[in-house]
């Protein structure tokens, strides 16, 4: 009796172990749909697309959270959403695209008469951003991190006035990078994703691409 | 440790210790939940008197004070939003300090309190005993759970909760009856999918008995006249095929034999196919059910008072049913070539009928029928007394009619929105004409057309088209002051009607020759023989013309600047008739069938 | 007893637990649609309507892929180019030709005679009126990116985003000059152009007029580069320029009013020759939020001719 | 092939930058004071090492833990490494991903071909069971955080008696079902977004959070290790391997003296107690009543199935494809009665203006309604399948459990339960053969 009990266990044992192994290689090794690729390449120019039967995970990156700014509509959600308080999203300033205004949209409230730093002028909640002169007619303007709740009044303002220098980015040394992005879940454009590790940022205009690439609107933008 | 010799006092420290840390853990827990609570209420960044403030400076730029005012308050502001989320973060760290304080502490008197092994009460309980009524009461509990479990499954498919999964395929298979079986409910829930899209919950259809017409929105899920809703030949369904073969089998779904003759086209409401047929002797209107194509019911329709006694002479292309119904989901109404106009109710039933006297036409009458809200809408363009009508779709009684000083015409109503107001179109020598579908008033005609009027119009982006052969193509802004912006002679139809939208108008000649033009303008992009005459109306669906040319060849070509034949399907039976669709399938009258096209 | 309570607390707060659980993911409820940061836009776009003295008469829907520049050509023949190609309408709507050529279009200009210059990112090309090619103006610098061109009866603008610059070269493609440069002696403050959007155009007189983007102002010059006179103001109320660089193209009416357009708050205006602002042409309403790049063109009969890049029209306005 | 494949990866490294070469931002205004414009800073996320090092940490704790455990037999130090758990794994790795979560990744990462799962979320699914499956549950003893953090707070364990023990035992299975079902489609991750205690671990969570933190944590003062007991589906497969394990822990090194000492000493209800008289039905009944347990256990299957297949909708509601597909339908209701009243002759309907953030995006994303319909559609389909497949599966639980109680018993001692038993160590403490 206990010799048989002890064989059956040891049947099912081999078996379990063997259900496991077949789950880690179908994971593993599988043939992808050619949507995307864990080298981090978009799969459509790959001529190893579809019948690439890497093992997908012994290659895969880790993954973290990121926004793309182009499907954002600037809810404010990731102020409100993120499981961090104040949040892991906030504003970065892609500096390669600024154009230094005197009349910033993301600065400025609307109808602000005198252009001064004073508070009754500022669109930002928390007086993140930062107003610098640097000469006629140019501003510098920065971020100030610990200040910034990513609430991104100062995106909508510079995207809708402005060339979209202003831009609500991840940032990972706040992100505590959840399994499941608690903003992802509620963003209402699903505009988060997960990007490989390596290239953790998806924001535009760094200095990459031509003026106009980002806009799609063929060298008479930026 | 020093404190206390034995370990008892020991433990009496750390009882003392964990009390402390407790009392200390709770008031920081209030702490925390008020503080969180005032922020939540009061937003420091958000108060309305800063907003108040700002306004009344925009309103007074040069107030200085106000300006100290605005500035003070929002340094506050700010102060209390950062103090406060300090506070709920080192409130926490003290929590959690305190909390593991006592935690440890607890811990610590577990390890030092000597364990005495508790006496072990009682006798070791009966295990059979026990478990014998456990098992009853197992049986008990399993049979309750499958009983809750079937009420759960009842229950919890709510039609309100469904009308998620109701809407991407098709609204309730049979307004106004709800008690059919579960089991075939489900089989609609997979087969759902290629229905037609009537936005309809069941939550709906019950109140759909009350209104006694189905909403703009619930017309245009569906396929309710020649042509498709507003009968300008375009639908909005998706998923249509693209390749069939007749001869093969390939995609057609079903085929089923209509019993009579008949160039009427299908149409389609929910998932039920209405269509009409004739001959010398017998007038009979057919229902079809568009999943199998099964014969749901044939109402013949005779009986009626006022019926001529002779047979309308007609020509062969026209035969004796060329018009096609109508329905608005209640009644489905039918007229045939001798007059006889009938309103049926969805089961086949008559509701009312009547003649409206035999119609002079050398050819046969042949413009259909359309519907707006519950007013049917009669064309009689014939050559004594031509009229258009609106009928009581309920009772039949006339609810206005409108002569017209035309000739008679072949072509069919259009009924379209142009922003401000719905528009009934007619085309007849010598002008295409607008009415007010309510009230039959006219609200503008334009002289741009002559001859013996077949095809019907096309509309899109406030311009209507009119061709007719002999005569010139026409694309007219509609208006107050409607206006050719373009005109055209090249190619012109005699049967075809064209077809539009934004950007293209397309037109078939009855010879087979197909045209693309630019519709603001009227460039043309290019054209294309078949070499097979065509009497069926192109129909845009999906950016693809579907034009079915005499032999039952359908060319499908994509509506673009360039020509662009996406292919071309054979059915195998010749066809006068213009397709029907509902998502994912198109449904085709042939000589002698009616083909479902779909997978 | 004790026992039973304390079993009964803890199942209670674990049913709590489930129960939480349970209706959170179930109950459908509706998520947070307050966004205690919004910033309102919708006010700075709405616009009275009674200042709006315009109306849409006419929309042309060129065949073009992209479509960046417009110009009204003699006999008010409309002449658009963007990507690869020119297309030509008479005033009413009607096609009138089309032509091909390589590259991305962003600017035009027409001369009395007809030839037909356009801007190509870095160069100029030239083509007569049936499009043969009529020469091809070797590139101004690598850096370049042309954004408008004016002609004269002597000579022809060329507005460079890419180095901030006006030059001025002769009918033959010949560099005569340089307008614009800083110049604080001669009081010349210099072009801040943040993006590509800086355009010229030629007034009433043939006197050049500039737009200096990044201060918002329209700035007079001679053909020997000295200022003459400025105007504009930032400001997002209707009377000013607002956002990034504007005004981001202008024309001139017949008394010599300006017509300018904007992207940001997307809006056409009118402001008389001294720079008052007089009435709007098209409310932001009228265009798809995020259009940038409305060329303008003004046509014998004071019609305004408004490219939409973003819905691929040219629509034509008419005073009310 | 394979060289010709790396030449061409080759040349496309040497190509990128000359790709990019050319391109040019737009210039920058030439500032004549000293001026430099900052970079943008990119910080980098947590170094992909350290996810292999956690991996590794794992591993090893995982082994000390089976050895302290199987050999060392000893609480105070299994309880200490369970302290350790609680630091690193809880504290200073800050919980993700984790073996609980990690079932939903490999879910996904099943049904969607674009989702790549690195190799360490693999390990951190596949360790805990290997190492289950030779050493008993381990990893719930002093590996887990979860378990370490309810274990410090259960200070008045109560029995719960074994109906409690199994109604409420059925809630991990549907927690475990829902949880593959929700990853599978790809509608959430329902494990995560109902962690318990990653809050306390990040010191940072929203207030609701901690509420839930609060209440489970109070809970687990009477009923020891609630989670893991009732909610975990990690448990529910760890409970599966464990009763297959090689070797687990056993209350008593020796023979058992049943002396019952041990009776009361684990706070889980995870000891067996002896049966050791026979069963008092008849041989014939028996066999009757496994007969019909043969036609039980299809049909709770397929009243199940059928019971979950009609809660396709309530299920896919949770779906955001669902939910939007919902509200663009109200909205264009909504539309559809309002140009109703534009029409002449119509009543006035009362206009709501509808501009939810969801509606918003869905407008600026440009997609159709009917491309909104159809994606929620196929969601819709996959969650009928998977509502079969998740009703189905209850219903096999029900009716294993059913069948588990069916079957004879005989036990000669006390003996931990291999399924349930944490193999915390607790009654080695209580029994007097030392070994």
């Amino acid at each position: 009796m206990p010799g048989r009990r002890e064989f059956l266990n040891t049947l099912m044992r081999g078996g379990i172990l063997a259900a496991l192994g077949l789950l880690s290689g179908a994971v593993i090794f599988r043939s992808r749909d050619g949507k995307s690729c864990s080298y981090g390449f978009d799969c459509s120019g790959c001529s190893r697309s579809k019948s690439c039967m890497l093992p997908a995970a012994l290659e895969a990156r880790q993954t973290v959270w990121q926004l793309d700014m182009t499907k954002c509509i600037q809810c404010g959600r990731c102020a409100t959403n993120c499981v961090m308080s104040p949040s892991a999203v906030k504003c970065t300033h892609a500096f390669a695209m600024c154009g230094y205004c005197d009349l910033c949209g993301g600065y400025f409230k609307p109808g602000t008469k005198i252009l001064t730093t004073a508070a009754e002028n500022q669109l930002c909640p928390t007086n993140a951003l930062k107003r610098k002169f640097i000469e006629d007619p140019f501003f510098e303007y920065t971020i100030d991190e610990e200040l910034c709740i990513g609430c991104g009044k100062c995106v909508k303002g510079c995207g809708a006035f402005g060339n979209g220098s202003l831009q609500l980015q991840v940032r990972h040394d706040r992100c505590k990078n959840c399994n499941e992005c608690s903003i992802a879940r509620n963003c209402p454009s699903q505009a988060f994703t997960r990007v490989p590790a390596n290239k953790p940022s998806l924001m535009r205009g760094l200095g990459k691409e031509r003026p106009g690439t980002a806009a799609k609107k063929g060298g008479v933008d930026a | 440790m020093k404190i206390g010799k034995s370990p008892l006092n020991t433990i009496k420290f750390l009882e003392n210790v964990s009390l402390g840390s407790a009392v200390f853990a709770m008031v920081f827990c209030v702490l925390i939940i008020v503080n969180y609570i005032q922020i939540k209420r009061a937003d420091p960044l958000n108060t309305p008197a800063m907003t108040m403030l700002i306004e009344k400076l925009q309103n007074d730029p040069a107030n200085d004070q106000l300006r100290q005012e605005i500035r003070t308050l929002d340094l506050l502001a700010r102060k209390a939003f950062f103090t406060a989320q300090w506070q709920v973060r080192t409130g926490g760290y003290l929590l959690f300090i305190s909390i593991l304080i006592l935690a440890s502490c607890i811990k610590t008197i577990e390890l030092i309190r000597v364990k005495l092994p508790e006496e072990p009460t009682g006798k070791p309980v009966l295990f059979w005993e026990t478990t014998l009524l456990k098992r009853k009461w197992l049986v008990y509990s399993g049979t309750g759970l499958v009983v809750l479990t079937l009420l759960l499954a009842w229950l919890t498919h709510n039609d309100l909760g469904n009308t998620g999964s109701r809407e991407p395929g098709a609204g309730s298979r049979y307004p106004g009856t709800g008690n059919r079986d579960t089991v075939s409910r489900m089989q609609d829930a997979r087969s759902r999918i290629p229905h037609p899209a009537s936005v309809t919950s069941s939550a709906d259809s019950n109140t759909v008995e009350e209104t006694s017409y189905p909403s703009w929105k619930e017309v245009k899920a569906n396929f309710p006249c020649f042509r498709g809703p507003g009968s300008i030949g375009v639908t909005e369904r998706s998923g249509i095929p693209t390749s069939w073969d007749g001869k093969s089998g390939k995609n057609i779904k079903w085929k089923t034999a209509i019993p009579l003759p008949g160039n009427n086209s299908p149409v389609i409401w929910n998932d039920r196919i209405y269509l009409s047929g004739a001959n010398e002797s017998k007038r009979e209107v057919y229902c079809l059910d568009a999943l199998t194509g099964k014969i749901i019911w044939t109402s013949t329709v005779d009986k009626i008072p006022g019926e001529p006694s002779q047979v309308p002479g007609v020509s062969k292309e026209t035969g004796l049913a060329a018009p096609s119904l109508a329905t608005e989901g209640r009644r489905v109404y039918a007229i045939f070539a001798n007059g006889d106009l009938i309103a049926l109710d969805m089961d086949g039933n008559k509701v009312w009928a009547k003649n409206l006297g035999m119609p002079a036409n050398h050819y046969g009458h042949s413009s259909s029928l359309i519907l707006y809200r519950d007013i049917l809408i009669v064309q009689y363009d014939q050559r004594s007394g031509p009229a258009v009508m609106g009928l009581s779709g309920k009772t039949g009684e006339q609810v206005w009619k409108t002569p017209r000083n035309v000739k008679i015409s072949w072509a069919s109503p259009s009924l379209v929105n142009t922003g401000k107001r719905m528009e009934l179109l007619l085309a007849a020598e010598p002008c295409v004409a607008s009415y007010d579908p309510l009230t039959g008033k006219e609200l503008w005609k334009l002289d741009c057309i002559s001859g013996e009027v077949g095809p019907s119009l096309a509309y899109a982006n406030l311009i209507v088209y009119s061709v007719n052969e002999y005569s010139t193509l026409s694309a007219i802004r509609t208006g107050e002051n409607p206006k050719v912006i373009w005109e055209n002679n090249e190619f012109l139809s005699d049967v075809p009607s064209p077809v539009a939208n934004d950007d293209f108008l397309f037109l078939v000649t009855s010879y087979g020759t197909a045209v693309c033009y630019d519709a603001t303008v009227g460039t043309k992009y290019w054209e294309h023989d078949f070499g097979t005459p065509v009497y069926s109306s192109p129909m845009l669906a999906e950016g693809k013309f579907y034009i079915m040319d005499k032999k039952g060849l359908m060319h499908i070509i994509k509506a673009g600047k360039d020509f662009s034949q996406i292919s071309e399907c054979q059915l195998g039976e010749g066809s006068f008739c213009t397709p029907a669709f509902t998502n994912g399938h198109i449904f085709l009258r042939a000589d002698k069938h009616l083909y479902c096209i779909g997978k | 007893m004790k026992q039973k309570i304390f079993i009964i607390a803890g199942l209670l707060l674990l049913i709590a637990v489930i129960g939480i659980m349970f209706t959170d993911l179930f109950s459908g409820k509706k998520q947070e649609q307050t966004n205690p940061y919004d910033y309102k836009m919708g006010e700075i776009r709405k616009t009275d309507s009674n200042q709006t003295a315009y109306t849409e008469l006419l929309t042309i829907k060129p065949a073009l892929v992209e479509i960046h520049a417009i110009v009204n050509g003699d006999g008010d023949r409309i002449y658009v180019a963007g990507k690869n190609g020119l297309e030509i309408y008479k005033g009413d709507g009607k096609p009138d030709g089309n032509f091909s050529f390589e590259g991305v279009a962003s600017c035009m200009a027409i001369d009395k005679r007809g030839k037909i210059f356009i801007g190509i990112q870095d160069h100029v090309e030239v083509f007569d009126q049936i499009g043969k090619p009529a020469g091809k103006w070797k590139s101004v610098s690598p850096e370049s990116i042309l954004t408008s061109i004016a002609v004269s009866n002597s000579c022809v603008y060329v507005a460079d985003a890419g180095k901030k610059i006006v030059y001025r070269y002769d009918l033959n493609g010949r560099l005569i000059n340089r307008i614009g440069e800083k110049d604080p002696q001669k009081n010349v403050p210099g072009f801040i152009i943040p993006s590509p959007y800086f355009d010229l155009a030629l007034g009433k007189k043939g006197e050049l007029w500039i737009a200096n983007t990044g201060r918002h102002s329209l700035e007079q010059f001679s053909d020997e580069g000295v200022l003459n006179s400025a105007w504009g103001e930032a400001s997002m109320a209707i009377d000013g320029f607002c956002g990034c660089c504007n005004p981001s193209h202008f024309a001139f009416l017949h008394d010599g009013s300006f017509v300018t357009s904007e992207k940001g708050i997307e809006r056409v205006k009118i402001y008389s020759p001294k720079g008052e602002f007089t009435c709007i042409v098209a409310p932001p309403s009228a265009f798809t939020e995020g259009t940038r790049g409305l060329d303008l063109a003004v046509d014998s009969k004071d019609r305004i001719i408004v490219l939409d890049p973003e819905r691929k029209q040219v629509r034509i306005f008419v005073k009310k | 092939m394979y060289i010709v494949r790396c030449t061409s990866f080759f040349l496309l490294f040497l190509l990128l930058p000359l790709v990019t070469l050319p391109i040019q931002r737009f210039p920058k205004p030439e500032f004549e004071t000293n001026y430099t414009q900052p970079s943008t800073q990119i910080p980098v996320p947590r170094a992909e090492l350290l996810a292999y090092l956690d991996v590794l940490v794992l591993l090893v704790a995982l082994a000390l833990v089976s050895w302290l455990v199987l050999k060392k037999r000893s609480r105070l130090w299994v309880f200490a490494m369970s302290v350790f758990s609680l630091a690193y794994f809880g504290f200073y790795r800050e919980g993700c991903v984790c073996s609980i979560g990690s079932i939903q990744n490999v879910s996904l990462a099943l049904f969607d071909h674009s989702f790549v799962l690195p190799l360490t979320v693999l390990l951190f699914f596949l360790l805990p069971l290997v190492f289950t499956l030779f050493f008993g549950r381990t990893f719930c003893a002093a590996v887990c955080p979860f378990g370490a953090i309810q274990d410090l707070v259960a200070f008045k364990p109560q029995s719960l008696g074994s109906r409690l023990n199994t109604v409420l035992g059925i809630i991990p299975y549907l927690y475990l079902g829902l949880a593959v079902l929700f990853a599978a489609t790809g509608t959430d991750f329902i494990i995560c977004r109902y962690d318990p205690f990653v809050g306390i671990f990040r010191f940072n969570a929203s207030f609701g959070m901690f509420l839930f933190t609060g209440i489970l944590l109070l809970s687990g003062v009477f009923i020891a290790r609630p989670y893991c007991r009732f909610l975990c589906p990690y448990g529910v497969l760890l409970n599966w391997t464990s009763r297959f394990s090689r070797r687990h822990l056993t209350i008593t090194p020796k023979e058992c003296i049943q002396c019952r000492l041990c009776e009361n000493s684990c706070p889980y209800d995870a000891i067996d107690f002896p049966v050791t008289d026979k069963s008092p039905e008849s041989r014939p009944l028996m066999v009757k009543k496994m007969m019909m347990l043969t036609v039980l256990v299809p049909f709770l299957v397929l009243i199940f199935g059928y019971t979950g297949s009609r809660m396709q909708d309530t299920l896919a509601g949770v779906d955001y494809r669902v939910k939007l597909a919902k509200e663009v339908m109200a909205l264009s209701k909504m539309q559809d009665a309002k140009a109703g009243s534009r029409e002449p002759g119509a009543g006035s309907r009362k206009q709501v203006q509808d501009d939810s953030f969801e509606i918003k995006a869905y407008k600026a994303s440009g997609k159709t309604e009917s491309q909104v319909y159809s994606e929620a559609s196929a969601v819709l389909k996959k969650f009928y399948l998977g509502g079969w497949l998740f009703g189905g599966f209850t219903g096999l639980v029900i009716a294993m459990l059913i069948a588990g109680r069916m079957l004879p018993v005989y036990r000669k001692d006390y003996v931990t339960n291999k399924g349930r038993c944490f193999s915390c160590a607790r009654c080695t403490d209580y029994c007097p053969i030392k070994s």
